[in-house]
């Protein structure tokens, strides 16, 4: 495995930008010591944004700024992306000068008044525990059980960076909509396609959401008559017509006992009311009549009137 | 491009658009160097037609283009697919229709103050073709709007004797917060009987 | 009913339906006399499939059944007959339903502790209603929180007939030894190899 090669262990001292810049090919001025890569001041507005001159010794390739203003998609990420860049050896992780230029792109992205995650914060202080662990003497490997203090950290991040592809991956399966369309052939005209059915109990929701909308509308209170008497309006007014006068009492059954006497009295009382029908009498203690104000449709003899 | 791969192009256009296709919308399918003539997009299309020999759909021209279609012969079969899986109405089409039966005779316009949206026209006319609902009057109001009320084969399709049946709405306007489920489980179940006795009394009924 | 006919019908019973059939479905298009034996329905798909060689739609198993569907390399015209670009997903997006895919039932907590990063309500949201996840349960602690795990409509979408047919799961490299014992397990997932396995059927893997 790797992590008894070649490479010095990390932390113990500091060496700026061997590891870093070597690979970065930044030409650029170095020797900055670690310590005093930030804060730095803006230089130049990009865009209505204060653009900051980046730290001298973190090669930041111009296309990388648009990366870093909107797709890190977070601490890991940003982890992850500053290792890569480097081909820095992820089980092997240099701690310090990670931190180093890690904690410089937070300070940058803060000056871009970039809104920070408080997830990037926390990785900061992971990362800067690590490091003071790391500075510790370590004690002789006997056992082999000692744990590097940067094990949980390389676990999250290969964690991380598998699920990185994993979306990568997903993202180049042949989709439908983008890669696939679905096939269809006109289907066979044989008869009437169904109609649809609804249940009682989806007509009760339904209803049940259209009061509680009102009710949060709260603009008119919902008055609801009795069922019965508004169906009882509906069956009336199917019998009326204008020009066509219905004894009073034909309207009333006697079968249905007083209960439905005041029924259908309400009922009559509520088409008045709305001038949906009119009283008609003739003379004083003569028959009393309804019928439909003028105008009504003639065709209101509808099967449901029985 | 080959004639091949314009054929393939244009069968797997036709199969993947939701209705007919012209012959314009085919050529534009094609940048400028590479779009067929119409009298070439003509023969591949009687090409692809003539290859539907046997099989079980057929390409077809009519009024607004041309669309393969499922062979009339298959109807018997194929038509199974759909007796199986009826369409549902929308959340739209079931308030409506919820508020006329607990409101009628109730005009769109009321209708649409509960609601708080517009009711679309389609939902009026597909109650109306359904036999759902019928114009039981107008109201004396200018514009002389349709009163709306709901009919026989409302009730026979929810399963009602009456609009009685329906539950009380006081449980459905100012449900306690458990009340949700304390709905009827399926259709055509009746309402719960304290209900209808707070309605209508013992024995009574309106019908 | 001969074997030719019987191909008609299924042929066109695939162009007819609006998504997958199961071998199930399309067996039930035929009643009992004529129906054809699972063996030979099966035949019959794959000389289907064979059939559109060099056509441009192709016959495709996914999880929920069969389909046919455009060839992808047509996709660039045949996508112009539709006004609407294809959504294309974030990676915020498409990192938490890969976890949800791979690491299936998870938590949002879980996601998050991977991702390092906190999952926006609106990933979650509109992974729900593309109905490509779901909550298959709660998770037994405090607060029980929600599980998520893919649904048939994400297998569908992405061609796959099964989470076996994922893309592989890159490989941990192994880190320092003196690293490796000190791996804490890894909590509230259950051990990966058996889970997996249990989830993708026999002779698959997600490694």
């Amino acid at each position: 495995m790797s992590g008894g090669t070649g490479r010095p262990a990390v932390g113990a001292a500091p060496r700026q930008g061997v590891t870093g810049e070597a690979a970065l090919g930044a030409g650029g001025p170095t020797a900055v010591p670690p310590e005093t890569a930030a804060p730095v001041e803006p230089i130049a507005v990009v865009r209505g944004e204060p653009l900051l001159e980046p730290p001298k010794d973190l090669y930041i390739p111009p296309d990388a700024l648009e990366v870093i203003l909107e797709a890190f998609e977070g601490p890991l990420d940003l982890l992850l992306y500053l290792i890569r860049r480097q081909n820095l050896d992820i089980l092997d992780i240099p701690i310090a000068e990670i931190t180093r230029q890690y904690i410089a792109y937070i300070e940058m992205m803060r000056g871009l008044r970039l809104e920070l995650a408080a997830d990037y914060l926390v990785m900061a202080a992971v990362l800067a525990e690590i490091k003071s662990r790391m500075l510790l003497p370590r004690p002789a490997p006997e056992e082999g059980e000692e744990e590097d203090p940067r094990a949980e950290l390389v676990r999250r991040l290969q964690e991380y960076e598998r699920f990185r592809r994993a979306a990568e991956a997903l993202d180049a399966l042949p989709r439908m909509e983008r890669d696939h369309f679905p096939a269809r052939a006109e289907p066979p005209e044989a008869g009437p396609p169904p109609l649809p059915r609804a249940t009682l109990r989806e007509l009760l929701l339904a209803l049940q959401e259209v009061m509680r909308r009102a009710a949060q509308r709260a603009r008119h209170h919902v008055t609801l008559e009795p069922l019965s008497v508004r169906e009882r309006m509906s069956e009336i007014l199917a019998v009326l017509a204008p020009g066509r006068f219905v004894p009073f009492q034909a309207l009333f059954r006697p079968e249905e006992g007083r209960l439905g006497a005041v029924v259908t009295f309400l009922a009559l009382l509520e088409l008045v009311r709305e001038s949906l029908a009119e009283v008609v009498q003739r003379e004083p203690f003569g028959p009393i009549y309804l019928t439909a104000p003028r105008g009504a449709p003639e065709e209101a003899d509808g099967p449901g009137a029985a | 491009m080959d004639r091949e791969q314009l054929k393939r192009i244009v069968e797997a256009a036709l199969l993947a658009a939701d209705r007919p296709l012209s012959l314009d919308r085919l050529l534009g399918l094609f940048p400028e160097p590479e779009r067929p003539s119409r009298e070439l997009l003509r023969a591949l299309l009687a090409e692809l037609a003539e290859a539907c020999a046997g099989r079980g759909v057929e390409l077809k021209e009519v009024a607004s283009g041309w669309r393969y279609q499922v062979r009339r012969e298959l109807a018997p079969w194929v038509g199974r697919l759909f007796e199986e899986r009826p369409p549902r109405y929308s959340r739209a089409l079931l308030e409506t229709l919820a508020l006329i039966a607990y409101r009628q005779p109730i005009t769109r316009a009321e209708i649409e103050e509960v609601r708080g949206v517009a009711v679309s026209s389609h939902i009026i006319r597909t109650l109306l073709e359904r036999e759902w609902i019928r114009v039981v009057g107008h109201k004396e109001v200018p514009g002389r709007p349709a009163l709306y009320g709901t009919t026989r084969q409302f009730l026979d399709h929810f399963g009602l004797r009456s609009l009685g049946e329906l539950p009380p709405l006081a449980e459905l306007v100012d449900p306690p917060p458990e009340a949700a489920g304390a709905l009827p489980p399926e259709e055509g179940s009746k309402a719960p009987e304290d209900g209808e006795e707070k309605r209508s009394g013992p024995g009574a009924t309106l019908h």
